[in-house]
């Protein structure tokens, strides 16, 4: 059947291929067709093996594909993992200007040889000229095999280079080239191939973090602070691009924000604390390591109460780990952060669009509960090429500021005591500096009491922490509510959440069409709803699926919702790659199988999966 | 709460500044320093400063990371918002304060462990961006709070007072401020407040970072023989390089101050002649230079003569170095003049239709 | 009955009593008498209200008193507290030199008054040696009031100033004054008071602080780095004190240790992990905000696999906190400190003696498992005076060194592989910088595959973070074995930890004595031992003990035994103060009380037993 | 694991140094960074001055951060520990490896980032304890891991790829160490070998913190018209003040160096004239100052010096400064000359008999 494939093309980075990749994806989106693309890359520069994974799904399927139809391999270096990974009875796509390297010969794959190289010699001249070439000639050459219209290739290449003509041309003559040999010498499309649909045209292609870099221009932030660290980086980058875009004042040229590349994560916590505290909307943007070294600072606007948003764009850990592979290893990290007593709302966005309706909300949250809030998203939401609904925007959308008093309301009040209960919801009202002389206060990490007083008074102190841990909690019912998807009588619970949403709902899709009654709820907030526990309790076999080698969703749940542990079956991801719903299918059903089956523990079984994978 | 009420700092009750207020709407709570804290002097100084400078109070933010130094921002200004950071990292939360409300009149106050052990690196960096603030650094070569452990200020020989002598060589934050480019460096002693509060008044008025480094020793842990910041040893070892004078805007417009007419920078002409700078607001600072070839207004020169003053065992007070007319770091950023914080949410959010053009641009 | 009392001394800090204090304490001590002082004071130098409490008890309880015989007030800023603190009908000791202050008037009491000012300003010349000797004039009333012997203070007197006869004068002349002056107005002794015992010979008086800072020498440690923090601060002092005192070259007189401190705590936690790598024995000391600095270097010594030693010695928190109050809120954050998925070994010494056995061993784990080992004592340990039995050293003792190749094994094997799991435990061998050119590896936080080369390969990725897993899951035998105090067929489970355990064996007698079947187990390392799960689940009802606001140590059990959080009812004392009998036993019984009593949530009771108390 | 391999650093096969070596037994893994960065020279230039000096190739410590110039250590010196810890961290690594084992020869390699960023605290109080390490910075004016972003070394107005220009002014870590006191600082260029080896010999030789600060152009995102960190940029503003050459003690025992009777510090007299400076091991560091009254064992006139010529718009490379005799850190706290971790457990605990002495102590 049409429509339902995918390919994985194996090249170097720092060679340009990224641009030609991105041009199949684009051109098979402008055609209609659901489309996803996955790159994986290394921790380097230039000269190191790179992927690119572009899964089509008429269905409209976005995650990761668990079987590659058709594998291109263009990087000597990886030639033999490149043959590996493709199905039984796929294509294979190769360099053919050289004798073929024996790595790339397995007997069931259709082997396609096309002589890029000596095509670019031919016909361009320039090392850097051929070599940037060369991807455009692959490009057209897998255009031709799998059928994408070359009308809309010509399309996106005049949009790309329109003004620069020699350049445009030169694409041209490349993609032409490598379809017209493609033409030529196979009987192209091939079996699996596509056809144009219209499934596409309320959707745009983006990445999480543009998407919550739009999040941030759209709540009014107006400071972002930020130490540079993969996957995080161009969060802020886009925001910058955005704000350069729509606040520069038209007369003044002033801008009306301010970005500050701090000189670490330390000095970008405190920078967002500080503006928070003045009454802006301040933000900054990470990754593990950055997290860490924020967890001071994150205690203090805790414990003083200030608002702030952190992004945490997950990438494997510990330590440096592997910065350019996903994972979701910092939930406890996030939500206990810091050491004494703290808990923090935290918000798991599973696509881009998520990513931006959610730094709204964090934004909203932290203002409301004067806390920090984090929008924890992952290097594959965040930098890969998603398919998702175009974003709306309300123009009734304005901040909500939570408890301030202004210059008036103090001109009013007998006394303001900055951490007071007035209203029995756990927030207390609190001023800005600059505003009005009653409103001045000391603001502290030390210990204080209602009136923001230092004390080392049992009863003051405690007044304090027990108010802010009744504020966290009503929070609960404020962050965005889980995504349930239940029929009745399933006595299969799947409990999941963010990036491994895509999985999931295909998971859940296929368990089901497999006669098996699942449901599934996405925690989309911490602390969490009472509908999680409630969901645990009413099924009788529950799973967790979360990309981290220690369940650490489940220790969460566990803790939170008062679920045993054990009632709650770890389905763990954890190798870097964007999780598969073939990963998911397979696991639960080894779990639901008779015992004696069950000889393999889940960690190997996940390396078994991502060894056909990766 | 103190058991031991010390007195406010005295004054003439009656004399009021132009804003109609009297010396204590600028204070603060009772200190819980130590009887004879230099710090309580710097306090004082402050208050002073912020007097006779008609700051009007709640236009302040006060903020300090943690130590007794940090503590001092308790003791003054009543009715402007503080913040006791966390150790260390004052300037960065100075920064977003400012970065979000250029408004505010920023007063930071630090001390040397603070600013110089696990502080240094934020400390380098607020210079570098050139932060418009007031940096205080309450220097007493110990670690008060934690009851004695030399700080990075210490020098080489001074003693605990275990008997302990100091091994490694101190970090100087005026030649360090020098080195980074500080646009304001200047240098006090807590005990010598006629030469401090005008020191502090450039610092405030000047457009961009000032550090004044206090000697404000600590009597409880670096007061006694053998230290080299002690009170006695201080009195015996500073130099003022360069005794400062400001004339307010206010005088200049009414005529009173000499160089009235003058603007711009004036530079010195013989040994003991005065030179001045002329501050944002148009206050003017006058300098007499105490010693042959010195000018405040040259960076070089000026480390050059801290150092040659450091070989002799001297440590260079007063306006060590200013510099109008560096670029902020608003002014870098090109940020509005106009506080964020102020900025209605209408003028920050694109709407609707500029997001759908964008989408339009996504396929 | 004698010899079962507490006395509770207000004084303002910096003004001397601390050694009147002490020299109380110790009297008594050497009385044969068990006895235990808590020194509460301020975060400052001096001029603030600071209290010190003596509980006197022959059963040799050493928990925190809860009730207060015998209030001393000299600090006329809190007289009124001091008053109130007193237990009804008890005594009350000021100072009669001014008309008394009505805030001191409580009907119930008896009144105390000694004109100590008014003494020493007849029988001493100047300020300061007034208000210094005030203090030995209180302290001689109150040994006259509680029958100290006063041959023992002369005796103590002359230890401390033998040297200094003029100083020794004074203050035999202070301590006679203040003696003599209680025994002609007042009916010496009082009702509650002391009688000679032999229960001390074998003990010692004795802080957390000072016994972990010996078990660092015992161990061999070479390089403590630190960055001065309270409450830790003396412990890397007394290291310091007791390295000038024995490990210095006798011949030439160079030092057998490295004692640096830093310029932060990131630095000092580097410097103990670059030290580890080199195969030196390394520690660090410090306290919540410390460990919130350190969690990025953590998480590389965790990943990297490189033996370190981190004391936390717990204060309240959250962020600064009330630095001289004590918590045990940093169990999460310790135990899982960093982003990524890690797990620590965590030691919880329960007293001075244990944290000199456990630090030993905390060096002996962090070797043999290569990785951080944490000692989690608290500020009541770490700086309070502990009567606690005479510490012993075995000379049999050598270091656990753990798997580590020498020259001549390299020299023999074929290939070192970093790594590898050759004996199945999850222990990889290591090799020391300098020793052979087989052994060189390369270190490093990112990912890793079993010959420590970097990889962004799944499976090679998991290969090493699941040996890890096995590896600190190994632990749970190696940690010292949990303390189980049970009876047969006791339904009520208590289980508890660290500096909680003195009130805990006060308040386990007491419910067995008023006839509740209760059993205790006190968890002493993370992981935890199978036995701690077991427990939980012999219990029907279960009680977890602990001094924070957050259960954290339950939220432990839960995810780490799997018993379900509700299964075990919390009892949270947070206030900063020791925790005392009488709290838990209140709290146990009041749980236990029929529904419709229990109105009151836990926090509330806690403020009202601290009311009483503080 | 690349895909472009590239030829390793060239040389004749078959020549060997004092311990029978080669150069490639001083090399290490294949390099993963762009072909043509500067950090390749770098390690060519470490590889050399390792096998010229006759290092023992296991008895080196090799320490870094996190950075493309952090991952140079992978790159030479197979035989030897390597350590990439967190990104800024690293001269704590080193500080604590060197504590305890003091006989390692401890090599640090840095970007501009991680030493002059995020490191930066780190960077001045290793200066401050004068750890004995030889530490280079691999200097960029970039973040080059993270895909080009300005670092703290970045020149005003230095633009970057896509045009906007920097406009913080740039830390030198040339004349920060002089100010912190550091005792040996040097600056190279990447492009420049024959200037470069002597100075990381001589750093190598120091007894005690030797800063290399190497410029090392980033041809991914800082080689470009209108960076001051390109090849270009750098080869036409760099300025050598003070070129070195090494006299190894081997070759003046031979007698064949000039000054082979002379020791101690000779000064230069005249200018052009050559002063030497004897390293710990006796060997001879011999310079030539090409502009007059330039002495590097001055460090008020060298920091004076450099300062000049960044006013005139050029780079100060060569020797920059150099102190010998200046405590290290452990020599400041007195610790064994044997290294740490060689010292037998049995000297290093009291025993029971010390512990019931002590016991008796406390009642
Ligand atoms: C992260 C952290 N580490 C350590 C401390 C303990 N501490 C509090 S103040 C202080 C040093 C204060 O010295 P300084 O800045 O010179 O101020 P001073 O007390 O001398 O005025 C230290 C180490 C802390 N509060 N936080
Ligand atoms: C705590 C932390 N923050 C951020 C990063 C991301 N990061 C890796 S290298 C680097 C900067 C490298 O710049 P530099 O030190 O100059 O080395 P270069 O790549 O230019 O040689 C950054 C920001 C990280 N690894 N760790
Ligand atoms: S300890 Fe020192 S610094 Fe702190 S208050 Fe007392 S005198 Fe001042
Ligand atoms: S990005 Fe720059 S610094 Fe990094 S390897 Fe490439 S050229 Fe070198
Ligand atoms: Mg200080
Ligand atoms: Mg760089």
């Amino acid at each position: 059947m049409p429509n339902d494939f995918a390919l994985r093309i194996g090249t170097v980075n720092g060679t340009g291929s990224a641009s030609a990749n991105g041009l199949l994806m684009q051109a098979i989106f402008r055609m209609g067709i659901p489309v996803t693309g996955k790159n994986i890359f290394p921790s380097n520069i230039q000269g190191l093996p790179t992927w690119y994974e572009i899964r089509v799904s008429g269905d409209g399927w976005t995650a990761r594909p668990a079987a590659i139809d058709m594998g291109v391999a263009l990087n000597p270096a990886t030639y033999a993992r490149d043959a590996a990974t493709v199905r039984e009875d796929g294509w294979l796509l190769y360099d053919s200007s050289w004798p073929m390297d024996p790595k790339l010969a397995r007997a069931d794959l259709h082997l396609l040889g096309v002589p890029f190289g000596a095509i670019c010699v031919e016909s361009f001249t320039g090392d850097r000229e051929r070599t940037l070439l060369r991807n455009m000639v692959y490009a057209g050459s897998i255009a031709a095999l799998v059928g994408i219209d070359m009308a809309v290739i010509d399309g996106l290449l005049e949009e790309r280079f329109g003004k620069k003509r020699a350049l445009l041309e030169a694409n041209f003559r490349a993609v032409r080239l490598g379809a017209d040999y493609a033409l030529a010498h196979f009987d192209c499309p091939l079996p699996f191939h596509l056809e144009r649909m219209e499934a596409t045209s309320d959707h745009v292609l983006l990445d999480g973090n543009t998407a919550a870099a739009l999040g941030a221009v759209y709540a009014g932030a107006t400071v972002g602070a930020w130490y540079p660290i993969t996957p995080s980086t161009s969060l802020m980058e886009s925001f910058g691009e955005f704000c350069r875009r729509w606040r520069v004042d038209p007369a003044t040229k002033e801008n009306r924000y301010c970005m500050i590349q701090a000189e670490d994560e330390l000095s970008a916590a405190g920078i967002v604390i500080g503006a928070g505290w003045t009454g802006a909307r301040a933000f900054t943007s990470t990754s593990g390591p950055g997290i860490s070294l924020m967890e001071e600072f994150i205690g203090l606007a805790y414990y003083a109460e200030i608002p702030s948003v952190f992004v945490d764009v997950q990438r494997t850990g510990p330590s440096t780990g592997m910065p350019t592979r996903t994972q979701q290893g910092d939930l406890m990290a996030v939500v206990y952060a810091s050491h004494g007593d703290t808990k923090h709302i935290a918000l798991f966005p599973a696509n881009p669009e998520e990513c931006f309706t959610m730094m709204v909300q964090a934004f909203d949250l932290a203002e409301r509960f004067q806390t920090p809030v984090f929008l924890v998203s992952d290097l594959d939401i965040g930098m890969n090429d998603w398919m998702c609904r175009r974003l709306q925007w309300d123009d009734a959308y304005r901040p909500d500021r939570g408890k301030v008093l202004g210059a008036a309301e103090l001109e009013r009040i007998e006394r303001f005591s900055r951490y007071l209960d007035r209203d029995g919801d756990g927030i207390a009202a609190r001023t800005l500096p600059g505003v009005h002389p009653k409103g001045a206060y000391f603001t502290r990490g030390s210990g204080h009491d209602k009136d923001a007083v230092y004390t080392e008074d049992a009863d003051a102190y405690r007044e304090v922490v027990d108010r802010i841990a009744r504020k966290i909690a009503g929070a609960a019912d404020a962050v965005p509510f889980p995504e349930v998807d239940a029929q009745e009588g399933a006595e299969i619970g799947i409990v999941s959440l963010g990036g491994c949403h895509a999985a999931m709902r295909e998971a859940v899709a296929t368990l089901r069409a497999r006669g098996l009654a699942v449901d599934y709820l996405r925690v989309r907030g911490f602390p969490f709803d009472g509908v999680v526990g409630a969901f645990l309790r009413a099924h009788e076999r529950c799973f967790v699926v979360e990309q981290n080698r220690d369940a650490q969703l489940r220790s969460l749940l566990a803790i939170e919702t008062g679920v045993a542990r054990d009632h709650m079956t770890p389905i763990l991801d954890y190798g870097g790659l964007p999780l598969t719903a073939q990963f998911v299918v397979d696991e639960v059903t080894r779990r639901l199988a008779p015992a004696e089956e069950i000889a393999l523990p889940a960690t190997r079984a996940a390396a078994g999966a991502a060894r056909v994978t990766a | 709460m103190t058991s031991i009420p010390k007195p406010p700092v005295r004054h003439p009750a009656l004399q009021t500044n132009a804003l109609g207020l009297t010396k204590r709407d600028y204070e603060g709570a009772m200190s819980t320093l130590c009887a004879g804290c230099g710090h309580d002097s710097v306090t004082a100084a402050l208050v002073q400063t912020l007097f006779e400078l008609d700051v009007v109070p709640h236009s302040a933010a006060k903020l300090s990371g943690i130590g007794c130094s940090a503590k001092t921002t308790a003791y003054f200004l009543r009715q402007s918002h503080g913040f006791n950071g966390v150790h260390g990292r004052m300037p960065s939360l100075a920064t977003g304060a400012h970065a979000a409300n250029r408004a505010l009149v920023c007063i930071g106050v630090s001390g040397d462990g603070d600013s110089l052990s696990i502080g240094l690196g934020q400390l380098c960096h607020v210079i570098r961006r050139n932060v418009r603030m007031l940096y205080v650094l309450e220097n007493n070569g110990v670690y008060g709070l934690t009851k004695g452990q030399f700080s990075a200020s210490a020098d080489v020989g001074s003693t605990s007072k275990r008997g302990e002598a100091n091994a490694q060589p101190p970090i100087d934050p005026v030649q360090l401020a020098l080195t980074l480019g500080a646009t304001f460096v200047a240098r006090g002693f807590s005990g010598d407040k006629t030469q401090l509060v005008p020191l502090l008044k450039a610092g405030l008025l000047h457009d961009g970072f000032a550090l004044v480094d206090v000697i404000s020793p600590c009597v409880s842990f670096n007061d006694h023989e053998g230290s080299t910041k002690s009170y006695r040893f201080t009195r015996e070892h500073t130099h003022d390089i360069a005794p400062i004078e400001l004339v307010p805007v206010r005088r200049r417009q009414s005529g009173i101050a000499a160089m009235a007419d003058a603007d711009g920078n004036g530079h010195r002409t013989g040994p003991g002649a005065a030179g001045f700078v002329t501050m944002p607001d148009g206050s003017l600072v006058r300098f007499r230079t105490v010693d042959d070839q010195y000018d405040p207004t040259d960076r070089n020169a000026a480390y050059a003569h801290v150092r040659a003053l450091r070989d002799r065992g001297e440590v260079a007070t007063g306006l060590i170095h200013v510099h109008e007319g560096a670029p902020s770091m608003h002014d870098a950023s090109g940020t509005t003049k106009a506080p964020l914080v102020s900025l209605p949410y209408e003028s920050l959010c694109p709407g609707s239709a500029a997001l759908a053009e964008l989408m339009d641009e996504m396929r």
